[in-house]
């Protein structure tokens, strides 16, 4: 067991180290340098301009060797110092993007949890039952293979032009502030159902199918046949093949995990909701390296945990790994 | 599990029953806004030029004047009058019973110590200290400029400009919070006062004493002034059409066919251009490079160009066709129309042809594209930033036109900051770019076109980055600038050199006139300004710099709709 | 054991009976041959302003027109045949790797397992967007090959992973040992004893990175790190949002790439399972 | 009281048509006897006892009786059967390996499998306990998942399961052939031990492995392409067979012990018939050294010629008359 961790948890530093080192040059592979955008934004007059840019270049530390940078960057990152934003000078980026953070969380959580819950009891229940399995597993292919942008665009048009049921855009109404009213939170709620449903909707899919196709192998396994051969009603056999199936699904949440952020970036981006995924886009278009480093950050940490989490549930309910780590095999 | 879903919308269903309109901010006392910022509200420090949060400068922070651009005028603010006493001494009269929205009564202290402020700490103010003296306060309101050798033009820029910002507030701030603080709760003069902010939008709110209310008789209307932050093109399209925004400042692809749909959308002009000239694309020739050199050549380009197609398809008629001198139209009385008449180009394929002929551009190696006079091979690129979906089709448009005269040019989008990079290091061969919007002088473009030193060009980021070097042409820039401002002969005279210049050796080609994107709703407000005789013609502009250009009275002038 | 060539023929004729396999086959093999002979059908470039702008469908733009009146019939062509291209390439590459990194980490275990699991892991976990964000600002113009070439060497974990798995299963089976104590070398028996009992399994990871290829260089090029001298399906749907094709009503612009893809990445799922229940007797229904 | 059955016929579903891989099976199991099933791969004997307790697609139920101690066993119906299922027949699987569920605790997974067939697991648990005694598991298994038991505890473990319910029948199919030879015996004699306990009445031993048959088979049942072709005492069809087939396989067996299928049958041409269409006549003609015109026409029937011992063969049955 011990061992086992010490191993993970090399891999899980090792790689954060790497995606740290990708992460932190990003701005300094960019060509031109980010002071010039950042004063190219502030339309100035030659004379400030001049000396702003020493200025700011000193702001940035970018003045320095790139070694101590580098050095910089980590002692900054442990000191939750992401540095200044450019798009929104002089805001910190930590500050930023702790602003949008809740909002993904509320996003993403109950998308993946609940498509996750209710794809593979779906799945379980369509696979062998010959009617659902040729009627509604077909729209289930669909859904994963529909692209999580395309999705949300047709819900938008639909349900916010077309029909204007649900708002197009943003988190909360325009005539809102955040307050922990109920008018709030139902608004809330009311600018939060499109993007949930989109993503909700493509991943539901996804996991239904994968469900659908892990427990036609179970269902054929060695150990359904015997509880069948021991008259074993159906329920129990079935009861069996669903926990087996389960574990694959739990892997393929933790590698999916990269997929669904790309999917919440476009998601973000066409419902302009104020998540990571949005601020990116808008740091990439406005060229505010510091802010996109940030966020990739941050996904590289959500990401991480993620995982972690994911290998420790593996370890509750695969005995078979438990037993491994304990040294006894088969 | 699907339960909980259903159950879920149930829920969001009957917390909206009756709940979605109740709002906090009453719709009718509420003006929406959109097109200024690309981000979360981060700063409110007027002098972050280009990122503090919209209205920060126009709204919270006064300028001493206002400009109104289309009839040239300047309109006293917090300043009741300017003059010069003597030909080196500016003076200034303050207004009377102003007070800043946390109290303090605004005296000329306030104004002495904005100027000097500039002296120390690098802020948009700080380049008049390279001819002006010393700012000496009379009493407690009059205020002395006193010049070594006055730039009235750029002085008149100025003064409609620059923030005033009051002492007792900003006199125990460092240097670093004055050129980069965030600056939050910012006292001002203005009309409007700091009410929230959050991810997606600014919220101000109307100060109930504010000093035009008595002396101006002006009372804006909306309670709220609530800015958006811009969203995608689609979203914010959807928007207008949908009355959720009751002024936006996006360029809106499509807005013409909007306008015409009669979803009770307007611009300032009924029909085509739509919107106010707000600034010149030009098509930027590197001067450094191999044949943009060449006047010849560059004269060729200018005449393959079609931009009434770039006008037309592009812009679907949002735009207009530049002059070729590429003053705006508010500029028109400064333009030489004979000089232009006699000098001027147009889309002319075929001279395009004769004039690269005749300069001994000719297709040697028959591949349909010409080769330089000394047998060279030409192979050039136009870019612009990826992204810029309006930019991008332009410069197709652009290519286009240049290989039908035989000018090998392939358009290009590379990421912002190669674009940004290449301009400023001149490795570009050609690009669009438009960093002058309008103002209350002709001076800016042409301190713009003619920036120098060469050498400081990258520093500076103010202009000529096509590296057109021509002593004469930058000794008229800033003879310009050291004309009187009202002095519109003299203005004339200046000008139509440098127009001749420009003309003649096209250091840069002015293609179109980017509007000043500005799109109206009647749903919740009226009387907005338009071209028509009976209503206001004030700018509807959130733009940075554009409330003090006669936006505020724009808000002054809006009546609830019925 | 029957032999190979009747097993083949046995596959056939499940294949043939198969109605998964069948309607998921036909729709790609249609959009397949739409992309490739759907270029003779239309004489513009994807950019050309060849009509009236917003003009719905109708008889001569058979999917309307956009802002600038360029047709989007050709763009939606031309955009097929590169997402084509970027699945095959994409997931062909995808797959290679994934294929050469499970069987050895499969079969030789021990510490090349550890090693490549880690990599493995490491590639899952970092972001492809904050590389593929590096790379495009040094390639001057961003192309369907370069994307897909990208695509594919980052889409490989989870095929490796699987493969991995499969390749253990095999390792241990009395033909695989029987060839390693008559020793044949590590590569040579991959390839001739485990890789022919994999097939199936290939061909389906193969379909499977396909489609996942296709989908991310939608999402790719929806936020404008796709291709910039080329139209993809992607692309269309960035543009259309863009130029505020929502707002507009100019639903023929959106539609199109998006149903597209969803019904070519959809119908190869099912191909998969379709193959699934072929290959796999257990699988077959009667 | 018996395992009687009568002309049963249960085919396979292909898409080429049925494959009539058990055309017609008549015989009996005495309470008491262990009846070993032997035969080449593919003669039917999976399918003669996977049809007695699990007969599912592609399997086909097309005729025949079968009665259980005079109680008719409704095999073509997969729920009635579960009546039966482990209480009155009951199976050691191929497959014991991995019979059991891999991420269940295997006395959770027992105490599941009797709940769900209504029986208090508390109550048989001291039961239980004497078995794994019996069979020299220790108790904690219970506590331990499969993959923590060696092949042979499975094993085991799963003949334990298997036989709880004090079945009147036990098919056990292949049991010995993944095992090493030791392990072989002791499974053996344990199939003996619980048919003398009586935790069994009758057993179907199906093996490749005749020199097990040889030490623990009561009777022994050769089959041949779907049909029965020969049963009679385990001594009678070791030393003096009748059927030409039996003959063959007896005698191709260089020594006791060697699992024959691996190799062809040495000394008869040909390989079985395709089941799909299988020719008229007697099935082993076509390899038969003794055949003549009437195996050609003529299909022959399984009958008794001495007490106890049957066989199908024109040939023989000539010299009987």
């Amino acid at each position: 067991m011990k061992q086992y961790f010490t191993r993970k948890l090399f891999i899980y530093i090792l790689t954060f180290f790497i995606a740290v080192t990708i992460d932190w040059l990003i701005p300094r592979f960019m060509p031109g340098n980010p002071v010039q955008v950042l004063l190219a934004r502030a339309s100035l007059h030659a004379e400030a301009a001049k000396e702003m840019y020493s200025y700011y270049t000193k702001a940035f530390g970018l003045d320095l060797p790139l070694w101590k940078q580098y050095l910089n960057f980590w002692i900054a990152i442990f000191h939750g110092d992401l540095g200044t934003s450019i798009l929104l000078f002089p805001q910190p980026v930590i500050k930023i993007i702790m602003r949008a953070v809740p909002y993904d969380i509320f996003l993403l959580l109950p998308s993946i949890l609940l498509s996750w819950f209710a794809g593979n009891k779906f799945g379980a229940f369509a696979a062998r039952t010959k009617w659902l399995d040729n009627t509604i597993l077909p729209v289930g292919y669909i859904l994963t293979a529909t692209p999580y942008m395309w999705l949300a665009i047709l819900l938008g048009w639909v349900l916010a032009m077309v029909f204007p049921i649900f708002p197009l855009a943003y988190a909360s109404s325009p005539a809102m502030i955040h307050s922990f009213s109920w008018i709030f939170i139902a608004d809330y709620l009311w600018h939060w159902f499109l993007p949930f449903a989109s993503l909700f909707m493509v991943m539901f899919g996804g996991w239904a199918i994968g469900m659908r196709n892990m427990i036609i192998y179970e269902l054929e396994a060695d150990y359904s046949h015997y509880l069948e051969a021991l008259g074993a009603p159906r329920k129990l056999v079935r009861r069996y093949a669903f926990r087996n199936a389960i574990l694959p699904q739990v892997t393929g949440l933790a590698l999916q995990l990269g997929i669904i952020m790309a999917g919440a970036l476009v998601t973000e981006v066409v419902f302009s909701y104020p998540g990571i995924g949005y601020l990116i886009l808008g740091a990439i278009q406005n060229q505010d390296f510091f802010l996109i480093q940030g966020c990739f950050l941050f996904i590289i940490i959500e990401v991480l945990i993620a995982n972690f989490l994911i290998d420790v549930l593996y370890i509750i309910i695969d005995p078979r790994i438990r037993i491994g780590m304990g040294g006894k095999s088969a | 599990m699907f339960k909980k879903i259903i159950l879920l919308v149930l829920l969001i269903v009957f917390l909206f029953s009756g709940m979605v309109f109740a709002q906090v901010y009453e719709r009718s006392e509420t003006f929406y806004t959109s097109g200024t910022q690309w981000g979360p509200p981060s700063s409110w420090n007027p002098y972050n030029t280009g990122g503090y949060a919209m209205g920060t400068f126009g709204l919270c922070y006064e300028s001493l004047f206002l400009y109104d651009p289309l009839t040239n005028e300047y309109i006293p603010w917090l300043a009741n009058s300017g003059e010069w006493i003597s030909p080196k001494v500016y003076e200034l009269k303050i207004r009377k019973g102003v007070r800043w929205n946390d109290g303090t009564m605004f005296t000329a202290k306030d104004v002495k110590f904005t100027f000097d402020i500039a002296k120390t700490a690098a802020i948009g103010l700080s380049p008049i200290w390279n001819f002006l003296g010393s700012v000496d306060k009379v009493d407690d309101y009059t205020v002395q400029l006193k010049f070594d050798d006055p730039l009235y033009q750029e002085l008149g820029w100025y003064i409609y400009n620059n923030p005033i910002i009051p002492e007792h507030i900003w006199a125990s701030k460092s240097t670093e919070e004055v050129t980069s603080g965030i600056g939050e709760n910012p006292v001002g003069t203005g009309a409007y006062m700091f009410e929230a902010s959050d991810q997606s939008k600014m919220v101000w709110k109307k100060n109930p004493n504010w000093w035009a209310n008595s002396a101006l008789g002006l009372d804006p209307k909306p309670k709220y002034i609530i800015d958006l932050v811009n969203s995608s093109n689609n979203v914010a399209l959807g928007q207008v059409i949908m009355g959720q925004y009751d002024l936006n400042n996006n360029f809106l692809p499509g807005i013409a066919s909007i306008v015409e749909g009669g979803y009770g959308i307007s611009t300032y002009f009924p029909d085509p251009p739509y919107m106010i000239a707000g600034n010149t694309a030009w098509l930027l020739l590197n001067l450094t490079k191999k044949p943009m050199d060449d006047v010849a050549f560059r004269q060729a380009v200018a005449h393959a160009i079609d931009v009434d197609q770039i006008v037309n398809i592009v812009y679907g008629k949002i735009v207009s066709k530049a002059d070729p001198s590429g003053l705006l139209p508010i500029w028109d009385q400064y333009i030489d129309k004979a000089l232009v008449q006699q000098l001027g180009f147009s889309y002319n394929p075929e001279k395009a042809k004769a004039i690269l002929a005749g300069a001994g551009y000719k297709d040697v190696d028959s591949d349909g594209f010409v080769e330089a006079p000394d047998g060279s091979k030409i192979a050039l690129s136009v870019v612009v930033p990826f992204g810029w979906s309006d930019w991008m089709e332009s410069i197709k448009v652009v290519s286009r036109g240049c290989q039908a005269v035989g000018i090998n040019l392939a358009p290009e989008y590379p990421d912002y900051p190669q674009y940004l990079d290449s301009k400023l290091n001149a490795t570009f061969d050609m690009m669009i770019c438009n960093d002058q919007q309008m103002s209350s002088t002709p001076w800016t473009y042409y301190d713009w076109m003619f920036q120098n030193p060469i050498a400081d060009i990258a520093t500076m980021q103010n202009g000529n980055y096509g590296r057109y070097d021509n002593e004469e042409a930058f000794a008229l820039a800033d003879e310009l600038d050291k004309v009187k401002v009202g002095d519109i002969e003299g203005m004339k005279a200046v000008i139509s050199k440098l127009e001749k210049i420009e003309l003649t050796d096209l250091p840069l080609i002015p293609l179109w006139y980017n509007g000043m994107w500005s799109q109206t709703s009647n749903a919740v407000w009226t009387n907005w300004p338009s071209s028509a005789e009976d209503s206001n013609h004030y700018l509807a502009a959130t733009w940075r710099g554009y409330w003090n250009m006669t936006g505020i009275l724009m808000l002054c002038d809006l009546e609830p709709a019925k | 054991m029957t032999k190979p060539k009747k097993r083949i023929n046995e596959f056939l004729y499940f294949a043939l009976k198969n109605k998964r396999l069948r309607v998921g086959l036909s729709v790609v093999l249609f959009f397949l041959i739409l992309a490739l002979v759907g270029p003779l059908l239309t004489d513009y470039k994807w950019d050309d302003y060849v009509g009236p702008a917003y003009h719905p469908p109708s008889y001569e733009y058979w999917f309307g027109t956009t802002t600038f009146g360029q047709d989007v019939f050709t763009q939606f062509i031309l955009g097929l045949k590169a997402s084509f291209l970027v699945g095959i390439i994409g997931g062909g590459i995808g797959t290679l790797i994934g294929v050469l990194v499970g069987f050895t980490a499969g079969y030789h275990g021990g510490m090349i397992d550890e090693f490549l699991n880690m990599l493995t892991n490491i590639v899952i976990v970092i972001p492809t967007l904050a590389i593929l964000l590096i790379i495009s600002v040094y390639l001057k113009v961003r192309g369907v090959l370069i994307e897909s070439i990208f695509i594919g060497f980052t889409a490989w974990p989870w095929a490796a992973r699987a493969i991995r798995a499969q390749t253990f299963s095999l390792r241990s089976r009395d033909f695989v040992d029987l060839a390693r104590i008559s020793g044949i070398r590590p590569l040579k028996i991959m390839f001739t004893e485990i890789a022919p009992n994999m097939m199936s399994y290939l061909l389906m990871t193969f379909i499977l990175q396909f489609g996942g290829a296709i989908l991310i260089a939608a999402t790719l090029d929806f936020i404008g790190l796709g291709p910039t001298n080329a139209i993809s399906l992607g692309l269309m749907m960035n543009l259309a949002v863009l130029w505020g094709a929502l707002p507009l009503g100019m639903w023929w612009w959106f539609i199109p790439p998006g149903a597209a893809i969803a019904a070519i990445v959809g119908a190869l799922y099912l191909t998969n399972v379709g193959l699934d229940e072929v290959f796999n007797p257990k699988l077959r229904k009667l | 009281m018996s395992l009687k059955v009568n002309n049963l016929k249960v085919y396979y579903q292909t898409l080429r048509g049925d494959v009539k891989a058990l055309d017609g099976a008549t015989f009996t199991i005495a309470d008491g006897e262990i009846m070993g099933l032997a035969g080449e791969s593919g003669c039917g004997k999976s399918t003669l006892s996977n049809s007695l307790i699990l007969l599912k697609p592609p399997m086909r139920f097309v005729g025949g009786k079968v009665e259980l101690d005079n109680e008719e066993l409704p095999i073509w119906d997969m729920e009635k059967m579960n009546d039966f299922r482990f209480k009155k027949i009951s199976t050691i699987p191929q497959y014991a390996m991995n019979a059991m569920n891999p991420i269940r605790k295997i006395g959770k997974m027992v105490s599941e499998i009797l709940k769900s067939k209504k029986v208090d697991f508390k109550s048989t648990l001291p039961e239980l306990k004497r078995r794994l005694d019996l069979v020299e598991l220790s108790h904690d298994v219970l506590n331990m998942y499969p993959i923590e038991l060696s092949g042979g505890m499975k094993q085991r473990m799963v003949m334990v399961l298997s036989t709880l319910m004090n079945p009147s029948l036990l098919m056990a199919d292949e049991i010995t052939s993944a095992l090493d030879v030791s392990t072989q015996k002791a499974v053996a004699k344990m199939l003996v031990e619980f048919r003398d306990r009586e935790f069994v009445k009758k057993l179907m031993v199906i093996t490749h492995d005749i020199s097990i048959l040889y030490q623990i088979a009561d009777s022994i049942m050769i089959m041949y392409a779907g049909k029965l072709a020969e049963k009679a005492p385990t001594s009678v069809i070791i030393n003096s067979p009748r059927h030409p087939y039996t003959k063959l396989l007896i005698s191709s067996l260089p020594d006791i012990g060697v699992k024959y299928s691996q190799k062809k049958l040495t000394g008869i041409p040909g390989k079985p018939p395709m089941l799909l269409i299988p020719p008229t006549g007697c099935r082993f003609r076509e390899r038969c050294p003794v055949a003549f015109q009437k195996c050609l026409n003529e299909e022959p029937p399984f009958v008794e010629i001495k007490k106890g011992h049957f066989i199908a063969c024109w040939k023989e049955f000539e010299k009987n008359a």
